[in-house]
């Protein structure tokens, strides 16, 4: 499904990926936790082609996304992305977020969309607000509302970038249920996350990441509890 | 003659140079949001050569008085190339050049004001890169834009009076003219101004409304 | 002005013969004929060039004392200033491109007119305007109304005729000519404002009168149109 | 007569056009930040009077063309008054009541940009006003203003070319009156473009000097 | 000292405070807590005339500053300030901050305020910080050169604003420590804050201001330990 092999990503002289390896196999939901600057958002970035990187290859479904001869935006239209800042577009209602890109790709027609709209809409909840501006919308609420609209393009893969770290506390929970929901159903999640509690509940796998290279990675159970290296140890050992 | 009949007598010629200089002001100021949407998305294409270009005619308007640049066009350049154009296409040209570099730079700096996250949300849901601009950062854009556009249009509404020196006969000129004849400089000019001053109210009320409606 | 002050006293920027710019210092028949008056009736005065349209607002709002300017003497403008004795016959001549095949005034149904705002030859061209249904374009200065026929954005232009033989006979690749003979013959003065500054008036007719007795003036004329 | 010899031949005039639009520019930009600076106070000083008085002067200026401006005062004005100023004095007038309105708002922008707490702190210490302003506001201001003001002075300086108009032998007048006699204007206007080009490319490049410097 | 008698201040049709009574004697050091909101940076500011007040009175030192006749920048240099975000002047060194006041004022020739600056900036551990810009000092230093800034004007009153609520908590400790100071050499303070462990510790009195009211005051033990009123144990349990 996803498979990245000794990726390395610079920025000017800084050296933010080091060679990372990685397979997430179809139906997996794996999370990445680490110190903030450990090249988490980066390595998801490269994922679906919003950062160009500067060495290895990331092959998803088998196509190279560095291959200047593949369409990144076909490949984009398979990977759904969900920021920490929703980055709902603010001037179009909660329905034309979510219709815009599968009709815009001519994917779904305009009624197709909107029924598909509404049907994701029920799913995370939010069936009555179809019609509103996101700015009208608690961060939480905004968050599934992103959620929906990354599923439009029926996605086969996930990647969710600290979703919940921008929300208020008591919103947190309606964000992860809907995540759970979706790997419940089979979805491949990459998930960057400082959610403990959701890291161990849902993912098959959890990584740890620290100053550009995987440190550790294993089950949830036995990342969290036998941490192998002392950097893991350090980090869980602060934010527990 | 006081200034009521100076108004009256003098107001058919220079609402004619009213109209002028509105039909001026308009057209090149449609003109140049064409000419500054384009040059502002190659500044920001991430092309050098690109880039380099548009800051190149950007520099050059921004670095050049308006009225050289008219003369330059309306006698410099057709003496040159020998062709000929009229005073009214060579105005609307002059000022659709200008206001087109200063409208680049509005459009840029609109466009530079959307959150990146906005291109980044749109691009990873598979748009291309002209949908992503037309769809989600240009909507927005626009928004952001509106007092600069409206300061913009201001700027060029006052400087088409500069294209009485290419014998445009707009409201200046005509002011000119009727004065170059009756000699009632002060009366003239006052009445004149006061036509600028109102079209320019009008202007900056519609532009505040316009401003208004969009923050809602 | 008392006696003790300078007279400020106008001209055009750029009328050849009578004005223009030569080596950095104005030169021309209405200056050198000024320089002579001033030195027989003993008065001072300071040369402001400025665009011709600007000369007689300034003079009416009473900015410059008088002017000098190849001005010509008109009804309408007697309105607005008081004109000295004429110093010099001229009129309007029409000027196309070097190579136009006009011939005269006849020739000129639909074309379009170039002239400079508020000079005789701009009321000339307005009053044939409707006869030959032309159009009219209107320039603050003379090069800008010459540059509109020699770049083709108009088709004639009006100056006066000393002025207009001047500048061509002394291009040697001239871009211009006159077409056909003058079409109006009007005197040339020198103003001041209307009702003000007779004194200078005064001064000027009586130095014109010395200045042609003494031959001083046909010098002046002969060595910048010859004889 | 190729380009370079049109240079060569028309560069001692052209420079005495530069040395004048220089004098006017610098002139009329120090008395303006005086004006500007002054009527910035009278907007900010909170009584509705003088900020009506600021705020009409201010307005009256942006909604008309200088060149308007420039007529009013050299012809119109002494005409009804019957005084006499010359077209140096009336240009240095003209250029300091103008760009005075924009400099008047370029300070208030720059005040408004300094934090309140920084008034309150001084006042709190028992500054009164005037010493809250100069020792703590305004030194914080100018620094703010840079740029803004760097912009006003290459409006400026573009602005002087209309000036020819009221017959002021700057640099555009001087081009004009050598294409008068030589016919040139795509040589002499294209020298003068280049002129004003560098001249403003200077200014800018000072201007992002001092900023750069006052960042530190 | 302090007066204020039936103090009302609106801003627009708001009433923020609505008629506070107060007296403070000299040398006692007045604790002011409340809710967000409660108008305590309100009162604070009016002592010292940074607000206009819209009723009642307050004198200090037997001077009513509401009263035109009173040169209020005189009262105020008998008021120091200490806000919550320094304040202090960017543009000038520390020292020059320090002096400035001293100075301009024609209190202190230039070497007598720069030596009473080197004085100030001893008692407050930074005399190796007198040449230093702001910008280069941390939180916690930048607000005790605002409190030697306000000591230079010999003032018999010390306002005091959330002095240390901008602050990273490993700085708290040494604002908090010149405050002490201050208090244990007589100077007579009001202090809005929400520093239980200092108002104990320091204040000889403590009030609970809610809705633009004084609801109670009392003893600091007193205060917190038995408050009477129940919005006073709301507030004390929720932020204890
Ligand atoms: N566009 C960029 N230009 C330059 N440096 C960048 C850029 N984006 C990220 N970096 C740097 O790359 C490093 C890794 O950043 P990244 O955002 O991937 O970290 P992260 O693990 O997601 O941290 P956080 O938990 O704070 O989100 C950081 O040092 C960051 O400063
Ligand atoms: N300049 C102002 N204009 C309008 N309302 C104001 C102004 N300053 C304060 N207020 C309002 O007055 C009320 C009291 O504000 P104040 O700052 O005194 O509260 P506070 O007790 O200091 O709160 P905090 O603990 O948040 O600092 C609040 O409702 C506030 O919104
Ligand atoms: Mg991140
Ligand atoms: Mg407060």
């Amino acid at each position: 499904m996803i498979e990245v092999r000794d990726l390395v990503k610079r920025f000017g002289s800084l050296e933010v990926l080091k060679g990372i390896d990685l397979q997430v196999v179809s139906g997996e939901v794996l999370c990445i936790i680490g110190p903030s600057g450990s090249g988490k958002s980066t390595l998801l970035r490269c994922l679906n082609g919003l950062e160009s990187i500067n060495g290895g290859h990331i092959l998803i479904n088998g196509k190279d996304i560095t291959d200047p001869k593949e369409d990144i935006n076909k490949i984009r239209e398979n990977i759904g992305m969900v920021f920490q800042s929703f980055n709902l577009f603010p001037h179009m209602s909660v329905l034309e977020n979510i219709m815009l890109a599968p009709v815009e790709l001519g994917i779904l027609s305009k009624d197709e969309a909107k029924k598909k709209a509404m049907d994701l809409l029920g799913k995370v909840g939010l069936a009555d607000k179809a019609s509103v501006m996101p700015s009208k919308l608690s961060g939480g609420q905004q968050q599934r509302v992103a959620i929906a609209r990354a599923l439009a393009m029926n996605p086969d893969i996930m990647l969710f970038d600290e979703p919940t770290s921008a929300l208020d506390p008591e919103m947190v929970g309606e964000v992860l249920q809907v995540m759970k929901d979706l790997a419940r159903d089979g979805m491949t999640m990459v998930v960057v996350t400082h959610e403990m509690g959701f890291a161990k509940e849902v993912s098959d796998r959890v990584i740890f990441m620290d100053g550009g290279n995987i440190v550790e990675e294993n089950l949830p159970e036995l990342l969290f509890l036998e941490p192998k290296e002392q950097r893991t140890r350090d980090f869980l050992n602060k934010i527990l | 003659m006081n200034i009521i009949e100076i108004f009256r007598s003098s107001l058919p010629v220079l609402l004619e140079g009213l109209r002028m200089t509105i039909i001026i002001t308009i057209s090149s100021l449609l003109l140049a949001m064409v000419v500054g949407l384009l040059v502002s998305l190659l500044r920001l294409s991430g092309k050098k050569a690109l880039d380099f270009l548009a800051k190149g005619y950007i520099d050059i308007i921004r670095g050049t008085p308006l009225i050289i640049q008219a003369f330059f066009l309306y006698f410099g350049l057709p003496d040159l190339l020998n062709l000929r154009i009229s005073n009214l296409t060579a105005g609307i040209i002059i000022m659709t050049l200008n206001s087109g570099a200063y409208m680049a730079e509005v459009f840029r700096g609109g466009i530079l004001s959307v959150d990146k996250g906005q291109t980044e949300a749109a691009r990873s849901l598979g748009l291309p890169t002209g949908k992503t601009m037309r769809k989600v950062i240009l909507p927005q854009a626009v928004k952001n834009m509106v007092p600069a556009f409206i300061n913009q249009m201001i700027i060029s509404l006052k400087d088409t009076s500069l294209l009485s020196v290419i014998g445009l006969g707009e409201l200046t000129q005509k002011g000119q003219i009727i004065v170059a004849s009756t000699y009632d400089s002060f009366e003239i000019y006052f009445i004149v101004g006061v036509m600028y001053f109102l079209l320019i109210k009008l202007l900056s009320l519609l532009g505040e409304a316009v401003e208004r409606r969009l923050r809602v | 002005g008392s006696k003790s002050e300078k007279y400020m006293i106008a001209t055009d920027v750029t009328y050849a013969p009578f004005e223009f710019e030569q080596n950095g210092k104005y030169v021309g028949i209405d200056i050198e004929l000024l320089e002579a008056i001033a030195k027989a009736e003993g008065f001072t005065y300071e040369l402001k060039p400025m665009d011709f349209s600007g000369i007689i607002p300034g003079v009416q709002a009473n900015q410059l004392d008088g002017a000098i300017a190849g001005i010509s003497i008109t009804d309408e403008r007697k309105k607005s200033v008081d004109y000295s004795n004429e110093y010099f016959d001229s009129g309007v001549a029409i000027v196309a491109k070097a190579d136009s095949t006009l011939t005269g005034e006849s020739d000129l149904q639909g074309k379009t007119f170039a002239v400079k705002k508020g000079t005789a030859g701009a009321a000339y061209a307005e009053s044939i305007l409707a006869k030959y249904g032309a159009k009219i374009i209107y320039f603050n200065d003379t090069p800008s109304m010459f540059q509109a026929v020699t770049s083709g954005n108009a088709d004639v232009c009006f100056e006066d005729y000393p002025v207009a033989m001047y500048k061509f006979k002394t291009e040697t690749n001239p871009e211009l000519k006159v077409i056909g003979d003058k079409v109006t013959s009007t005197p040339y003065g020198f103003i001041v404002k209307k009702g003000a500054n007779a004194e200078l008036l005064a001064k000027f007719n009586a130095g014109l009168a010395k200045v042609k007795a003494s031959g001083e003036y046909d010098a002046i004329i002969a060595k910048y149109i010859g004889k």
